[in-house]
């Protein structure tokens, strides 16, 4: 029991990501859908963050009189990723402003609509 | 372990601005709840610092404060202008 | 010893204020009336908690931050409460009073 | 946002100065505590976001024109290469920046650091900028 | 020395002491050169974007802000205690109100330091300022009383004139 | 103990707060939560002693992201489409994902755990720096020298989406309006 009890934060960190992907694919909204994305990737920045933690550790910042860290390594990839993201997102919000342009809505289904209806009248 | 208890306490009070953020019911009251939610992080922030006895991470909080404050100032800017873009009115405050 | 008793007393008031805002919050019946809450524990709540870690820092550089986190919260928050209350108005939302020919409840 | 004389008082004018100071306090003391180019480019840009946001685009393209604000994206990455092949020229590796200083390993690494930082920092904020300017900028044209 | 110089010279001042508080390293001279680069950099970009001004670097009030702060501290300290007591009472005795007060101030850095007071001080929230009048909304009668009483009034027209 | 009462509590309010996206309909409301979401991880980074993390991810996050969907807003829509019936298989997709990256967890070292295998190179890197670098700051070093390359790719691809961005929407002259409204 007590095996898998140590491995609660992989369990949570899966639920919160399961619920920024059940928000991508169930919602039709663009912008819902990104914010979706948002979500999951913050809990992804967390899985990796929460691999790095050592027990009775301190962050790796060296200071006197503390001997051990946590591991670096996760943080600096989570770091550069942070930013990647952010810029990411960026993108895909302006492409949301750019089909909001050219078909006059964000959802989804409204967009297949109007293909749809093109497709027939072509 | 009075701080654990101050983080506790913390914690709870966001979690019932949390429960007014999702109860609504107008979108001002979201707001409201919302930053007071963002405040409460910086407090605990702070709190935090203690608890881990690594007091030269303060500087998190002073992010925190700012960050906090520059979101809500732009829902605002959303409310009170219908949008980000348009060009400034001229009136009263732009002379003094 | 003393500033351990001070500095806890100082925290767990300003626990308590933080929590009656968030009671505030949930009970308040409208939204202007609910500012009051949140204000409650933007002031007092956040700035004993702050006062508390002070007494417990001592007086080092970590305390200067202290007072400018809590120079920035006294600073935005009365902004953003101001700027919100203001755009809720402007919306139309009307304030709820209390109904015509009802007397204040009082305690007890 | 102008006319909301609190916000335009107390958030810009006290304010904005402070956490532009910050930003590049965080921007310098990468090495020693939590911070670093990354950080502090994104506070950097928040900051003048908030500029934007309470002063409209106008004001902050009369501020900050577009052609600075990209070339300082495209610059920011040039700092950092430019690290690299100034190492590469000194005789070491692309970004071994050990033999910055002739004498010196440890100093040079040190100058390395805060040269990256640098351009990090300055490529994070002029991008941030730029974004929002974009999608700020397209509400007013597009009506 | 003209004004502009005198504000520009008292926000470097500001500024270099924010760094100094913030790093912590005092004998180091590169982070003090570059803090000092840092500092006037910041100045200037503020300075184009024209905000060092009276308003943003206010000289005159910072002196008598020693006296007001600690009576402002303690109003709000009271008020925070009564708003405290009405929350948790099980009746929950409010009767908000709306009403105005003019604000005596001469100039708009007085009147938002008298609004960001009244809306600092739980149960009473600043909702409009429109010229000198400031619409004020407030949870109990009591609290709307004492803003009526305009004690607050004076004494931020006695800091800012 | 301290670490397990706190750890529960924040993950719970976590779990609270992404439940609340999901219910949230008001896109201005779930751009706001989605600040909040971040603000919460960024606490919880730093509980778990990434202060570096915590930091970007408070001012990325809740900060410049948030301004970002709310800036999108305001030129789309703020109005989302209420979702008329329940759908059942994205529910179906998600717990049965959900379920073998659980089932994939078994065998992941234990939170916390010294000996874990991704310890093996950033121990290397802890004793490395102080000597190497004489600072204090072991991200910033790891960040700036031992993985140099990977930021310079990284920030090349924000230069990059950057540039994107400006492509996607930048107005070309001759689509500016004759009247200028200034």
């Amino acid at each position: 029991m007590s095996e898998a009890l140590g491995l609660y934060n992989y369990w949570i960190v899966i639920f919160l990501m399961m619920t920024g992907l059940y928000l991508v694919i169930s919602t039709g909204n663009l912008v819902r859908k990104v914010v979706g994305l948002n979500i999951f990737q913050a809990s992804v920045l967390l899985l990796y963050v929460t691999m790095g933690r050592v027990d009775g550790a301190t962050a790796p910042i060296f200071v006197e009189g503390r001997e051990t860290y946590t591991d670096p390594l996760p943080s600096v990839l989570m770091l550069t990723a942070i930013v990647v993201g952010v810029a990411t997102t960026a993108v895909a919000l302006a492409l949301t402003v750019r089909i909001n342009e050219a078909y006059g809505t964000i959802e989804e289904d409204e967009i297949n609509e109007q293909e749809h209806a093109q497709e027939l009248a072509g | 372990m009075i701080l654990t208890g101050v983080m506790a306490a913390i914690l709870v009070t966001m979690a019932l601005a949390l429960v007014r953020a999702t109860l609504g019911p107008t979108l001002f009251d979201r707001i409201l709840a919302l930053n007071m939610f963002g405040t409460k992080t910086v407090l605990l922030i702070a709190v935090v610092c203690f608890t881990i006895d690594r007091t030269d991470f303060l500087d998190l909080a002073l992010a925190y404060a700012l960050m906090n404050f520059i979101g809500v100032v732009a829902v605002l800017r959303l409310f009170l202008h219908k949008g980000f873009g348009e060009p400034e009115p001229d009136e009263e405050g732009a002379s003094s | 010893m003393i500033t351990d008793v001070l500095s806890g007393i100082c925290l767990i008031a300003g626990a308590f204020f933080a929590l009656t805002g968030g009671i505030g919050l949930i009970r308040l019946p409208d939204f202007f009336t609910r500012m009051h809450g949140a204000a409650l524990t933007d002031t007092l709540g956040a700035w004993l908690i702050l006062l508390g870690l002070m007494i417990a820092a001592g007086f080092t550089l970590v305390t200067v931050k202290l007072i400018m986190i809590g120079l920035l919260l006294a600073l935005t928050s009365p902004t953003a409460t101001h700027a919100l209350a203001r755009s809720a108005w402007e919306h139309g939302r009307k304030p709820w009073m209390l109904p015509e020919g009802e007397d204040v409840p009082t305690d007890g | 946002m102008r006319e909301v004389k609190i916000l335009r008082v107390v958030s810009a004018k006290t304010l904005l100065p402070f956490i532009l100071l910050f930003a590049l306090y965080v921007q310098f003391h990468g090495d020693f505590g939590p911070g670093g180019g990354f950080q502090a480019g994104v506070i950097f840009g928040a900051g003048l976001i908030l500029h934007a946001l309470v002063f409209g685009l106008n004001e902050s393209r009369r501020v900050i024109p577009e052609w600075v604000i990209e070339s300082a994206a495209a610059v920011g990455v040039l700092i950092y290469g430019g690290v690299g092949v100034v190492a590469m020229l000194k005789g070491g590796k692309f970004l071994e920046y050990g033999v910055l200083d002739a004498h010196d390993r440890v100093h040079g690494q040190h100058t390395g650091l805060i040269l990256i930082e640098l351009g990090v920092g300055v490529t994070v904020s002029a991008v941030m900028l730029a974004i929002y300017g974009a999608l700020a900028g397209r509400g007013r044209l597009s009506t | 020395m003209s004004r502009a110089v005198k504000h520009s010279i008292a926000l470097f001042v500001f500024l270099a002491v924010a760094w100094l508080l913030w790093s912590g390293f005092w004998d180091n001279p590169l982070l003090l050169s570059l803090g000092a680069v840092s500092c006037l950099g910041v100045l200037l970009l503020v300075r184009r974007m024209r905000l060092v001004d009276a308003e943003g670097v206010p000289l005159k009030i910072l002196p008598k802000l020693v006296v007001y702060a600690p009576w402002l501290i303690w109003e709000v300290v009271k008020a925070n205690v009564d708003v405290a007591r009405r929350i948790l009472s099980p009746r929950m005795p409010i009767s908000p109100c709306l009403f105005e007060v003019k604000a005596s101030q001469s100039d708009d850095l007085g009147r938002v330091i008298y609004a960001n007071s009244i809306t600092l001080t739980p149960g009473t929230i600043s909702v409009h300022v429109e010229g000198d009048v400031i619409l004020v909304h407030a949870l109990t009668k009591e609290a709307a009383d004492g803003v009526e009483e305009a004690e607050m009034d004076r004494r931020v027209t006695g800091l800012a004139g | 103990m301290f670490q397990q009462t706190v750890d529960i509590l924040v993950l719970g309010l976590l779990a609270a707060t992404a439940l609340a996206v999901v219910r949230m309909r008001t896109l201005i409301g779930a751009a706001m939560l989605m600040g909040i979401y971040s603000f919460l991880s960024a606490s919880w980074m730093l509980i778990l002693d990434a202060p570096d993390v915590a930091f970007t991810e408070a001012a990325v996050g809740a900060g410049v992201s948030t301004i970002f969907v709310l800036a999108t807003l305001s030129i789309t829509t703020i109005r989302a489409k209420r979702q008329t019936k329940f759908q059942f298989a994205p529910l179906a997709v998600v717990v049965l994902t959900g379920a073998v990256l659980i089932y994939g967890t078994l065998d992941m070292p234990h939170f916390g755990d010294p000996e874990a295998p991704v310890h093996r190179v950033g121990n290397r890197y802890i004793k490395r720096v102080p000597e190497e670098f004489k600072i204090p700051n072991a991200v910033t070093a790891v960040l700036g020298s031992y993985r140099g390359f990977d930021t310079f790719g990284e920030t090349t691809v924000v230069l990059t989406a950057g540039l994107g961005v400006l492509c996607l929407l930048r107005k070309r002259r001759e689509d500016e309006p004759k009247v200028v409204t200034e």
